[in-house]
């Protein structure tokens, strides 16, 4: 889960990295006075979780209170990188002399905490270190290390920091590893660390990225507003109900409707529609073990979506059971009913209760089988996908 | 013979008191696992589905000589269970649920390091060695004996691919969900490794998907190994995932997409399928006949 | 550093120990009070830093508020084990089905955190320890462990605890252990653990002890009123003039004043003088490196004993140097005056210039060394011993 | 030869900057100490007694093949430089300050074992190797070259069994202050081995006090020696010290009372010393003539 820039760089003040004292603004009239307190010149940073701002017109720098509040409200009515712009932080105009970059993740692969920094930072570190591995240096620590300053001071001799520079720079590793340890980061990262013509180093941005798993064991987040959070763009409205729902969902540009069981095969399935020569019309997670209401919700989704022009079931039942399953489709049927044509397959735990299910239903009232065809463990996941396919060119 | 677990695992369930531990101690045990004991602090002396329940897992393991445990708690308990079933000496621990906090997975990865455990999971469907045990939450329908090993990141994957093999005759030897997290206790490094000393298994299949460096430091494993591995990577046709940042792009590189996936594991050798019929067809290619006619 | 038997309970408490909630007293009406509160019944505790306090009279019953009233009267006007009683903590009284023993401390052998319990506690713990060694069960871990939940119910179903009762222990056995970690405690004991006959565990008493040195770290004791304190039971009023001044001095019941140089000597010096037949006065540590005047002053408050019939004194100069030295006894001699004999030895870093010193003033004015014998490295320092054994028995 | 440090052992003061480090950096180096290097961070470049200072020990070991390190800090930041000294590969650390937190120190002893480092003190007055090197805050006066090996708990008790060995004419090969702190880097038992092994070394001094374990857990090593070993434990007419309450009575026993200690080192074969003149006619008794006559 990503922080904003501004609560980033709260998280790193505790910890003693000496951050850009800037101003959190939510109106133009804001960023003009924010402006005016600093002596008339101001950098215009708009607060979305998103890296790339820069670029995507999110950083400006005005030379006036006029200037700001002009470039504030375009900012305010603009998007940036898909994200509406609530916030802007207004920080002074740094003396740059050097940009350095610092870094704290995860190394997956060789399960270790990885300290990373480079002697030229900024937005291009990149391809700096695409082109210069040696001169990006890391440090690997065990995940139960702390990092002790002597490290921290080898580390800044590496980046070549000396004297005075090389005790203020160890200071920053200390602060940003002990930030990232403290709250259970996935990323914390200064790009650029400043080094001002006056002679400091400040860190003047801050991306920080924690642990949605580990959140319960930081309410001192919570206690600084700091919650779950989506992390995507701009949502389309029907992701925005999807997510009001708890549905893990997103529109893609096809029209198959995607019912596929858990977020593995959801993955797989719509490589299988491509193989086809189908398109999906969204992901969607309906695997562990949902409820039959929510499975009818997902499918309400689906149907009512006008690009979708036929559905694809699969249920594969481990944690989600096919009975639960069976609930949630005849419940979708018989509440909303299906305007599209349908193709599913049900296997796995409890599929016999889910067949009994369905046929009862079918008894009871045909007609609301009359667009869904059901397979079993029979038919091959492949069939299912191809005839999803068809359906979806016929009804064209 | 199966790789992990095998009809002489002794298993014991950590939670067994719970909704879930209680669901599926009943499940396994009609699978005909052996579990000999459970576990639930402070409810030491109950007994859950025929089961004898300890509150610790020394305890469990001194009583019974469990060496197995799979573990079904909350995620705030699992790094505590966990590193009490390594330091006990079990020699496999079943991590099932999902949410564990990273640093709680690494920390579970050092202490199995350090003493010679394996941890699957979290966030795993489990083991299933058909016929013999069914250490998990995985259906039985789509497994059947044979001689296939598998192992994948993700349960529904797990379920269509031995369905699959199961089909077309070969069925398996044993199935291994290696979990859907961002850091795992066993990796497919881990688990190749141990299929290609497994004398009943042909060939492995192996299903990894978008995200993650898993799949692509399985490499180096794959080239030095002579059984057949058949790879499936799901989300060719994903959108690309995001990176973590500056320094998840250093640290990664490359790495993470289908297509580097897929790649690196074609360069060690690996045979790509597309779909889960192309399974068969390529282990016929690689030679394997199937147990009997489908 | 001990701590009070309520400072420690404060601290058991925040980590989530059951402790009984008593009221601490300064005035046998606040007793008295307190004990009405209580329905009537309560025990005083005299709050002191020393143990078998029980024994000692510093534990009482009182039945009525009256009779609290006047237990507290005499306990107040009293001294326990050498202690003044200043506070008295008044308790409930419990219900006492059985008495556990926990404790957490330092093998310094083994250089690691030592876990004890028996399910046998009380008074009488270090007798049923020597008797019953397999019922006293400990479990090591290293300086860096945290406690496993498991570790702990593990040690509670050792001392036999099941069920309820397990997971109560459990959870004391976690408090005691965090207790000691965080605190950088050399001992944290609970005795009794109290079992009632309501079923409840409750650390019925506390005790804590912390590592001075480690004060520097835990600014949230001194919060709580909880700062470096002596820890020895009444001083006589010339060990409070040297504690004052800074000196570590302990009076003894001998006749010969000791200015012994480091503690290492101190100690050894005393045994010298004792198997040469003589009796120390005191126990000195006049090492580390002190300035002349703290000399000078530790010399005055030997001159100025009345039981010091002679004076031994020695400086082997490592990080103490003898010119500084030399200028202590000189700056003593010239203000104070020598009223006793005194033989001493001096020998080590910086002799040369230390016997330098003393031949300028000793030919400034030679009338202050009538008193006083100086030897240097050729005199072994045992003869210097039996000289002030001699000079003692001359005096008298 | 001598043990711990000799003429070729290259030294690194870690706090060389400090009041402490600097003077006794200059002393050290008057004695003939090999003193290569400092460190001081945020201090690297600079000169201090003709002694190059760098950021940190690693660095200073690269490029100068320091192999022992002396700690003139501050006690609370001895834990880091001690850590900083054992991980950078130092054979030897002489921690000279006193009031070092317990924990730390257990901490630094862990640490010390884990990587095969020999840590001796905190506060104590170093070690000495008379001749060669001078490491820590000893009078030279007292030493001389010589046959004998000392092991003390107290600075000035070192100074003065030298004194004595020096006077009667058996020097001293080396002379090693343990420190007078509760928990220490290295114990009688380590040292005493260390002597054992030493070739020049024929027979070893050992001085204890009241209080703590060292000395009686010394027993069995004083058993397996074969050189003579002459003890001398202070506080025989000192009050008995306190213990940590009923768990240190558990924990440590009986020991403790300069009783205890004489009586476990009498029975390894130890000889009691009770003056220090008692040293060379205890020499004298096991067959160790003075180098030179007195």
């Amino acid at each position: 889960m990503r922080l904003f820039e501004f609560e980033a760089k709260q998280l790193f003040k505790k910890q003693g990295i000496p951050v850009t004292e800037g101003t959190l603004c939510e109106t133009p009239a804001e960023v003009r006075n924010a402006v005016m307190n600093l002596d008339g010149r101001g950098m215009l940073k708009a607060q979305i979780l998103s890296g790339g701002r820069g670029k995507a017109g999110g950083i400006k720098m005005a030379e006036s209170p006029e200037e700001a509040n002009d470039l504030a409200e375009i900012m305010f009515d603009s998007e940036v990188k898909g994200y509406p712009v609530e916030k802007i932080l207004v920080d002074p105009v740094l003396n740059i002399r050097r940009e350095y970059y610092l870094g704290v993740t995860i190394d997956r692969a060789k399960y270790k905490i990885v300290l990373i920094g480079s002697p030229t930072g900024g937005v291009d570190i990149e391809e700096f270190a695409r082109k210069n591995p040696k001169k990006v240096f890391r440090e690997a620590f065990e995940i139960t290390d702390d990092i002790y300053s002597f490290e921290a001071y080898g580390f800044g001799l590496q980046l070549n920091f000396r004297k005075e520079k090389l005790k203020q720079v160890s200071s920053i590793i200390q602060g940003l590893f002990k930030t990232f340890k403290a709250y259970d980061c996935k990323l914390a990262e200064i790009n650029p660390l400043v080094e001002t013509e006056e002679g400091d180093m400040i860190a003047a941005d801050a991306r920080i990225s924690v642990d949605d798993d580990a959140l319960f064991r930081h309410p001192e987040l919570a206690e600084m507003g700091i919650e779950k959070r989506h992390e995507e763009g701009e949502m389309t409205p029907r992701e925005k109900e999807a997510r009001e729902q708890g549905i893990p969902y997103l529109d893609l540009d096809g029209n198959i409707g995607m019912f596929p069981g858990g977020a593995g095969f959801g993955i797989v399935g719509n490589d299988f529609i491509n193989y086809y020569g189908g398109k999906p019309a969204n992901f969607m997670d309906s695997g562990g073990g949902p409820s039959p209401e929510r499975l009818a919700k997902m499918l309400v989704l689906l149907d009512e979506n006008p690009n979708v022009k036929a559905i694809f079931g699969a249920r594969f039942g481990g944690i989600s059971r096919c009975d639960d399953f069976a609930k949630g489709v005849i419940m979708f049927l018989k509440d909303h009913g299906l305007s599209k044509p349908m193709v599913m397959r049900m296997t796995g735990n409890n599929w016999e209760e889910g067949v009994r299910l369905f046929d009862e239903a079918r008894k009871e009232s045909p007609e609301l089988f009359e667009r869904i065809e059901i397979h079993g463990i029979e038919t091959p996941i492949e069939d299912i996908a191809k005839r999803a396919v068809e359906l979806a060119k016929e009804a064209k | 013979m199966a790789i992990l677990v095998d009809k002489d695992s002794k298993i014991l369930v950590q939670g067994i008191t719970g909704t879930a531990g209680r669901f599926h101690t009943k499940r396994m045990k009609e699978y005909g696992t052996n579990i000999v004991a459970g576990t639930s602090p402070g409810k030491g002396g109950e007994i859950v589905e025929d089961v004898a329940v300890y509150d610790t897992v020394e305890f469990a393991m001194d009583s019974t000589g469990a060496d197995t445990s799979v573990i079904f708690l909350p995620a705030q308990f699992v790094k505590e269970a966990a590193i009490e079933a390594i330091w006990a000496g079990m020699k496999l621990v079943v991590v099932i649920p999902e949410h564990i906090p990273i640093f709680d997975m690494m920390e579970i990865r050092k202490e199995a390091k350090r003493y010679g455990s394996t941890v699957i999971g979290g966030n795993t469907p489990g083991i299933i060695s058909p016929g013999q045990v069914n250490l998990g939450i995985m259906p039985d329908i789509a497994f059947k004996r044979g001689k296939i090993g598998t192992v994948s990141r993700s349960g529904s994957i797990t379920y269509y691919v031995a369905d699959t093999l199961t089909r077309t005759g070969y069925g398996e030897t044993t199935c291994v969900g290696l979990g859907g997290d961002p850091v795992l206790g066993s990796t497919f490094n881990d688990i190749l490794k141990m299929f290609e000393e497994d004398p009943e298994t042909e060939a492995v299949v192996m299903c990894g998907e978008i995200g993650g460096v898993y799949e692509e430091i399985a490499r180096d494993t794959i080239q030095r190994m002579k059984k057949p591995v058949i790879a499936m990577i799901g989300g060719v046709h994903a959108p690309p995932g995001k990176r973590m940042g500056h320094a998840g792009a250093i640290v990664e590189g490359s790495m993470g997409t289908a297509r580097t996936k897929l790649k690196a594991l074609e360069s060690a050798g690996a045979k790509p399928a597309k779909t889960f019929l192309d399974i068969p067809r390529l282990l016929k290619e690689a030679g394997i006949e199937p147990v009997e006619e489908s």
